[in-house]
């Protein structure tokens, strides 16, 4: 714990200690980084070091003399800590170079304050061992990553966006401090280990109260809205950062809070499965019809965060059901994807920041050919691609893998959560296909193929710092998918201080890690074979270079090649009523047309909904009560008058 | 030695209207330290008053003095800054009138005698009304006119809360002094009906003084209109004097076993004023009149606080001390803002962050801070009276809180993000300085300080303040 | 049974009636000087009084020179000033308001009927005329435009307050300092009000509030 | 060494069979058709070319062909061939079986949008979309399976106490779910109805669109992962078939091939009888053999 908290305090000196040093903009930069990898080290360290301890260690303080402030690391903790001490020194590193230059000092020193503040609030977050921690840690995250959402405030999109985001996590903090003032009244206890003894009623209003709050930090659907306008508005490396680790910590309260509840009713399971199922198809189907690179990504987060909430449902469903193998399985597969998500996520918006800082371009239909132009970027890139389709043999599919085998676990089981277990199972297989025909068409439309558009000046690919980020990433999605077994067991070490093992019970997990490790390395055995195979075989043959084949076209141009939009628009229509598609087209009228246009967009339901359902009622209803403010004194006087004569009437 | 504390700069106010501008400057320095240092003194040592029929250091009152007192002292030297770059020929009398009206409100904070208060709130009134039109603008004049006329109208009615209040001590036929310590020691025998119907007439007349829709029609006129120093007084110490007004009446009636009715009715009005505020703050062309709204918003969670008792109750102090601070510093930056780009206009004030960007960190952490975030003390206060009515059984008051708070926090979020990183102007009429930077930044940083230490004095004086009605802070 | 009080409230209830039809701003002025005076001496008259204390002679002689003389004069200097002479478009025509004046005093007698509390003869009729006064003043405030006419509203809703102050306590707590802080606070504040009317009046060349109503949302 | 001989048995056989299709086509078209050992000639004549590369293209085109292969040969690892154990077997296995299948499609599809032609291009999109659709279905027939059987691995399926066949106790279900594969069959391997591989016009070719631009060995690799995903596929269909009762070691393997022979002289039957649907409806036969396992599953609900 002493080192965890060391780890805090280097990581917020990492912000402070840069601030005075600006105007030599490489050494702050490098302070910056160093003293957060430190920290993030220290704190790795102490991880490890508590990791096999049966105590759970705690530390406590008193704020503002009455409010008690309390910090405990236990297993859950340490397994959502470690994505964030791992991710932070990389994704600082990869802005080492990301971030401009030529903006103004104290923006770039505040931008490194935020950023270092929302790394400290989210290992606080997960520390946070009562209300007032957590709800301290909370809104520092929040604050922190609102901030940083607003680097580029001179875009109005940006400011629209980190004003949406703000009234999102806003909105959803005030329902999770509602929901724990829900249980202190119940239990009388600003502690959470006391809240497990709130009656039951209390504690379903409480669970969904903060599912909302939880829920919208996470991305789901349909309380979304605010995450693919917020992730494409942030930096490159922000965005990594919060959809690879700050979305998690979402996750990270609901499980917090279901295991603090010990409620084992079904519902709760049954409502985190749905939600899951819900974003998991649908975000994959939206990120299917976006084009801005960044935005399509941001979906993607939500069709992970969909994944890890099947995962916890179907834990939970476990629990409900007592079924200690589903719940190892599914948690240990909706934890291990918590990492996992980070990790290749991370890497695909560090490529996308790549991408955009090199052509200036962030919509899939401009970009092409980049896989020559930029092969690092290129190949980092694909392998993450692969993980987050979850493919084998990487990491992806390591916690999907878990997952299916907790879901037919739950087939097992009778009545509507059988149906829910085989619903989850459709979910994930649909999800699964669409993911990577999403990311064929990322990766072959950006980085296959010629240019879709002339190139004003030669691609050089993205510098060292951003490099080596990428690779760094890619390696670890690899080493997850080639040897599972340490970290699905690190996994499933989460519920170590939350689930008491059944007594005498064998491992859940039986030998499927060992055996995913081999099968994997088998493919790869195979693979390594047949690729020395072809070796051998092209060895003294003839191969020549030559355009490709046009099918009979003759003068065939970059232009023709197939696009984003028209390579995702059969699978997009397919899930037409829960996707809206806005096409602009000119027909087609006369013998000789002339100029045409044909243009279409994925609108966002949800979105929609809320403007329309929500929104433009409030600010009709607002524009309407104006009148309340007429500016002639008479009328003032009149509601002072109207005032007193209702209340002298009421009371 | 107490009295001393309002005595001084009524004088020297009077004093100040006949001096030349140069040496008035010098006197409204002097007397906003030495009141603080006279405010510090008598917080600390507790001297006893010299009439106790009228005047009583409570520990509510020396809150609420402390808070002025310590604003006064960082709007004081803004002022004087701000006023020389409006050169303005009636100088003597904003300075003149900044001490009475500083005075005014320190009678009040003091006041233990009703009627001794309402005189000091109706004083505060005619303080600070040519400090509103001291620009002689058309909409000064106007913003003036509706300040004194419906803020006279609503304290008139607080004066027949008195009386009513009076009414229910000779019904109950004992013969105690007509003050707040000896009403509270009696309450148990007073009339409960007269004591109801006092309250909702002090609640009606101090209310409307607060800015509690719907008597809140004066407020976003007069502090839009009011150079910004006298908005930021305005806002950050007058209201709290009325609200004193109506915290001890309240106090009374809870003490009376009557605190279940007025508790209700200030989460009403409260709730009331969150709501119409968020109503007006969505789309609000102007920034002072935002602001203006925004202290609306806040007067409506501090009576929240109060009403729902428990934790709110400690949550509402704190509210007062942090909204005080952030609010003033947001009006002070704005008087920055109305300076260097001539307009309150939020369409024509873009570009903050390139053109003042001092000025712009201190308005955008102030929202910041206005909004309810961390490290600025409304995050500790929002979320304790959102507990409190939790904890106290009010659920449906806590739904409309989050959700009039999320209104509020979306216009306010827009309309600060536009102003401060929005498109750039081309010029700046009166660039920034030092001297009118540091003030509004120096509140700023007394509420992250006081959101991180509170020092045990002022803690004492919170929970001595609200433990009169039974405020715990341990569930 | 005490006629001099009686008499001093029934010139009051009339002087409220006469204010609410009259739109002659002389004779506003007037009426409401008639009113202070009365208002001033209704105290005095009343039975449970105790005899004066040498301050409370000093105060109501001061009450009377305020109210009836002091104030009246600000306003006569005002309207001179601004040389208006009626009230033009009221919101409320003035045979409507005779009504309505007619009804606050019913509406008074309901009310006062219904309190629950013994009240000797006097006081009751106290209590309506007070009550009356006060409502008349709100009403003249909401339902007139000139800006002297809310003044004149303004200082009628004081006198009632007053009135109901005296008709329900009895004097048994004041303490003639305070009264006479309260009494201070309304000459200053007829006083600032009539800085503002003068400037409304040098400003918009009237004083009427329909130019007030630019500051709105 | 059973189970690597069965193997290698396979990886061996496996392009005989399509010349089986090819002549059974050509009987029905009244020809003689090619020999049935076509495929390996024509594998032996593309080893033997060189290549021929679009200079639009990266390494990604080099890899696609590596990879489908290498997948199916992987799949193959997990397949209990006439009931012998498989070399690699574990909880789960079928999940990881179909996920290779998936990285081969992934690889495919890169590869062809790796040479930026339109045509290719297109049949990359369609083969998305449609997958998408087919890994859908297989797991409803996985999940089928598993209330029946309680296994997720390969082998145990037609292994132990309760293998899963039609001329078992719940074989009335096991019809739905053989002809709900046998649609899978042909939409997964491109064949008629859903595809065409003996078409001329690229624009209503899926898979054959996709590998135009590959030559030589590459184009080898290609055809030989295809073969080898087509085996799988028919070699499910052919253990469900299998009766009960085969168990020796020669006469079981040889009553599995023969039933193999059965399902591509299907195969040829079908691709004969039937013209290729229009590219809209083809969503709609694979919801439909998905429709078949689903009524399946709640059919086993019921019984339960």
């Amino acid at each position: 714990m002493e080192l965890v908290l060391t780890a805090l305090g280097l990581i917020l000196a990492g912000g402070l200690v840069p601030l005075p040093m600006q105007r030599w903009s490489t050494g702050a930069r490098a302070t910056h980084i160093a003293l957060l990898a430190a920290g993030c080290l220290t704190g790795m360290i102490g991880l490890f070091l508590t990791w096999n301890q049966e105590a759970i260690s705690a530390f406590s303080c008193t704020w503002l003399q009455v409010l008690p402030l309390a910090l405990a690391l236990d297993s859950l903790t340490a397994v959502f800590l470690l994505p964030v001490f791992l991710l932070a020194p990389i994704v600082a590193l990869y802005g080492y170079q990301y971030l401009d230059r030529d903006v103004s000092p104290w923006q770039t020193g505040a931008h490194q304050l935020c950023f270092s503040l929302l790394i400290a609030a989210m290992v606080l977050v997960t520390l946070a061992d009562n209300l007032f921690a957590f709800a301290l840690a909370w809104e520092l995250m929040s604050l922190a990553s609102y901030l940083l959402v607003l680097y580029d405030h001179e875009h109005e999109e940006s400011r629209r966006a980190a004003t949406l985001y703000l009234l999102f996590t806003q909105a959803g903090a005030l329902m999770i401090f509602a929901a724990f003032g829900l249980l202190f009244q119940a239990t009388g206890s600003f502690t959470f280990a006391q809240w497990g003894q709130a009656p039951h009623a209390v504690k379903l209003t409480a669970f969904f109260l903060a599912l909302v709050g939880f829920g919208s930090k996470a991305g789901v659907m349909p309380l979304h809205i605010w995450l693919p306008h917020a992730h494409p508005a942030a930096p490159s490396h922000v965005s990594a950062l919060m959809s690879g680790v700050m979305i998690k910590m979402g996750v990270y309260g609901l499980l917090r809070l279901y295991f603090l509840l010990d409620e084992p009713a079904p519902v709760l399971a049954r409502t985190v499965l749905g939600l899951g199922m819900i974003s998991g198809v649908l975000g994959v189907a939206y990120a299917l019809g976006k084009h801005d690179i960044k935005r399509l990504l941001a979906y993607h987060s939500i069709e992970n965060i969909g994944i890890i909430l099947i995962g916890c449902g179907l834990g939970m469903l476990g629990i409900a059901s007592h079924n200690p193998a589903m719940t190892a399985f599914g948690f240990a597969g909706g934890l291990l994807h918590v990492l996992n998500h980070a990790l290749f996520k991370s890497l695909l918006f560090m490529g996308a920041g790549a991408i955009i800082q090199k052509t200036g371009c962030r919509h899939l239909d401009q970009l092409g050919g980049l896989m020559r132009r930029m092969p690092v970027t290129g190949r980092t890139f694909l392998t993450g691609s692969v993980a987050i389709a979850g493919l084998p043999p990487l990491n992806g599919f390591v916690s999907e893998l878990l997952i299916y085998c907790a879901a037919f676990q739950g087939v097992r089981l009778q009545g509507p959560d059988a149906l829910l277990a085989m619903a989850a199972i459709l979910a994930l297989a649909l999800i699964g296909g669409l993911a990577s025909a999403c990311f064929t068409k990322v990766v072959g439309i950006v980085f296959l193929g010629e240019p879709r558009r002339p190139l004003s000046s030669p691609i050089a690919e993205s510098g060292l710092s951003m490099r080596a980020a990428m690779i760094v990433l890619a390696l670890a999605c690899v080493l997850i998918g080639l040897w599972p077994e340490p970290f699905i067991r690190m996994a499933l070490h989460g519920l170590r201080d939350l689930v008491a093992p059944a007594a005498g019970s064998p491992d859940p997990l039986g030998s499927l890690p060992e055996n995913l490790a081999l099968a994997t390395r088998m493919f790869l055995a195979v693979f390594l074979l047949l690729a020395a195979c072809r070796h051998l075989v092209y060895r003294n043959k003839p191969v020549t270079q030559g355009a490709t084949w046009g099918c009979g076209f003759t003068r065939p141009t970059a232009r023709i090649q197939y696009t984003g939009t028209s390579y995702a628009r059969e699978v997009v229509e397919f899930h037409q009523p829960f996707v809206k598609i806005r096409t602009v087209h000119k027909p087609i009228t006369k013998i000789f047309p002339g100029l045409t246009h044909y243009a279409s967009t994925v609108e966002d339901r949800a979105e929609i909904g809320l403007h329309r359902l929500l929104v433009a009622p409030i600010l009709r209803v607002a524009d309407k009560l104006r009148w309340i403010q007429h500016g002639h004194i008479q009328l003032y006087i009149g509601y002072i008058v109207l005032t007193i004569a209702v209340l002298l009437l009421v009371v | 030695m107490l009295e001393a504390i309002f005595f001084l700069p009524l004088l020297t106010g009077l004093l100040t209207l006949c001096l030349p501008v140069r040496s008035g400057r010098v006197v409204l320095m002097a007397v906003a330290l030495l009141h603080l240092g006279l405010t510090g003194f008598c917080w600390l040592h507790a001297p006893a008053p010299h009439l106790p029929t009228y005047f009583g250091n409570g520990p509510a009152g020396v809150l609420v003095l402390l808070v002025i007192s310590f604003i006064f002292v960082c709007i004081a030297p803004y002022s004087i800054f701000y006023m020389r770059e409006q050169e303005m020929r009636s100088e003597p009398i904003f300075l003149g009138c900044m001490q009475l009206f500083l005075g005014t409100m320190s009678m009040a904070a003091l006041a233990d005698h009703p009627i001794v208060l309402w005189i000091a709130i109706e004083a505060t009134t005619l303080a600070s009304a040519p400090l509103i039109f001291i620009n002689r603008s058309k909409k000064a004049l106007e913003a003036t006119w509706k300040y004194v006329l419906i803020c006279s109208v609503g304290i008139a009615l607080a004066l027949l809360g008195f009386f009513f209040i009076t009414l229910a001590l000779d019904r109950a036929g004992i013969d105690v002094p007509l003050t707040f310590s000896a009403l509270n020691e009696a309450a148990r025998q007073l009339d409960p009906l007269w004591l109801r119907t006092g309250f909702i007439f002090v609640l009606i007349g101090f209310g409307t003084k607060m800015g509690l829709a719907p008597m809140h029609t004066w407020l976003p006129d007069a502090h839009s209109e009011a150079p910004s120093p006298a908005s930021a007084l305005l806002s950050g110490a007058l209201l709290n004097c009325a609200f004193l007004g109506i915290y001890k009446v309240h106090c009374l009636m809870v003490l009376a076993g009557l605190g279940e009715f007025s508790g209700s009715l200030l989460i009403g009005f409260g709730l009331l004023s969150i709501a119409v505020a968020g109503i007006f703050i969505l789309n609000q062309p102007d920034y002072k009149r935002m602001l203006a709204y925004s202290s609306i918003e806040n007067m409506g969670v501090i009576a929240l606080g109060i009403g729902v008792g428990g934790l709110g109750l400690y949550g509402a102090m704190l509210h007062l001390i942090h909204h005080s601070l952030l609010k003033s510093s947001l009006f002070l930056s704005a008087g920055n803002l109305v300076l260097g780009f001539g307009t309150k206009l939020v369409a024509q004030c873009g570009g903050m962050a390139r053109l003042l960007p001092r000025t712009c960190l201190g308005f955008f952490a102030g929202f910041l801070g206005i909004s309810g975030l961390p490290p600025f003390g409304i995050f500790v206060s929002e979320l304790m009276i959102l507990t409190g009515a939790i904890q106290t059984g009010h659920p449906i008051a806590a739904g409309l809180f989050i959700a009039a708070l999320v209104l509020v926090v979306a216009g306010f979020a827009r309309i600060a993000t536009d102003m401060a990183f929005g498109p750039v102007r081309e010029e700046v009429l009166v660039p920034e300085q030092t001297v009118r930077i540091v003030p509004p930044l120096a509140l700023l940083a007394t509420s992250v300080l006081l959101c991180v230490w509170m020092p045990e004095p002022l803690y004492e004086t919170i929970t001595s303040t609200i433990a009169m009605i039974g405020g715990t802070l341990h569930g | 049974m005490n006629t001099g009080i009686d008499v001093v409230l029934v010139v009051i209830l009339l002087s409220v009636l006469l204010s609410l039809a009259s739109s002659r701003m002389m004779a506003l002025v007037k009426i409401m000087a008639l009113q202070g005076a009365m208002v001033s001496i209704a105290p005095l008259l009343l039975d449970e009084h105790s005899p004066l204390s040498n301050e409370g002679i000093l105060f109501f002689q001061l009450m009377f020179l305020i109210k009836a003389a002091l104030i009246p004069g600000l306003l006569y200097l005002a309207v001179t000033k601004v040389a208006i002479k009626r009230e033009v478009e009221p919101i409320v025509g003035y045979h409507a308001s005779l009504v309505v004046g007619l009804g606050l005093i019913l509406l008074s007698a309901y009310i006062t009927h219904h309190l629950g509390i013994s009240l000797t003869g006097d006081a009751a009729l106290l209590l309506i005329a007070a009550i009356t006064t006060l409502g008349g003043g709100l009403f003249l405030m909401m339902s007139r435009t000139k800006a002297i006419t809310q003044v004149i509203g303004y200082l009628m809703l004081e006198n009632g307050i007053y009135l109901v102050g005296t008709a329900l306590t009895g004097q048994s707590h004041s303490i003639y300092l305070v009264e006479f802080g309260v009494l201070l606070d309304l000459l200053v504040g007829v006083m600032i009000m009539g800085i503002i009317l003068h400037n409304i009046n040098r400003t918009f060349d009237d004083v009427d509030t329909a130019y007030l109503g630019q500051l709105k949302d | 060494m059973e189970s690597v001989l069965s193997f290698g048995l396979a990886l061996v056989l496996a392009p005989l069979f399509p010349g089986i299709i090819l002549k059974v086509k050509a009987l029905f078209a009244g020809k003689q058709g090619p020999p049935l050992l076509i495929k390996y000639w024509t594998l032996a004549k593309l080893l033997r070319k060189g290549s021929v590369y679009s200079t639009s293209t990266s390494f990604v085109f080099r890899l696609g062909p590596l990879v489908a292969c290498a997948t199916a040969i992987a799949a193959l690892l997990f397949f209990p061939f006439a009931g012998k154990a498989p070399l690699v077997s574990f909880h789960g296995d079928v999940i990881v079986l179909f996920y290779l299948l998936g990285l081969g499609r992934f690889f495919t599809i890169a590869a062809a949008l790796d040479t930026g032609s339109p045509f290719e291009g297109m049949g990359a999109a369609r083969e998305a979309f449609f997958g998408t659709l087919a890994e859908a279905a297989i797991f409803a027939v996985l999940i089928l399976f598993f209330r029946l059987n309680g296994s997720l691995i390969l082998a145990g399926y037609f292994t132990g106490n309760q293998p899963i066949a039609i001329a078992g106790p719940q074989g009335a279900l096991l019809i739905l779910a053989v002809v709900a594969l046998f649609m899978l069959l042909l939409a997964e391997n491109s064949r008629v109805p859903v595809d065409d591989p003996a078409t001329h016009l690229e624009l209503t070719m899926i898979h054959e669109v996709m590998i135009l631009d590959h030559s030589g060995p590459d184009l080898a690799l290609i055809e030989l992962g295809a073969f080898y995903k087509l085996f799988l596929y028919a070699a499910l269909i052919a253990s469900l078939l299998k009766p009960a009762g085969l168990a020796g070691p020669f006469a079981g393997t040889l009553a599995f091939y023969a039933l193999m022979a059965v399902v591509y002289v299907a195969i040829g039957i079908t691709e004969s009888l039937t013209a290729r649907l229009k590219m809209n409806m083809v969503p709609k036969y694979i919801l439909t053999s998905f429709a078949l396992v689903f009524f399946a599953i709640i059919l086993t609900v019921e019984i339960a």
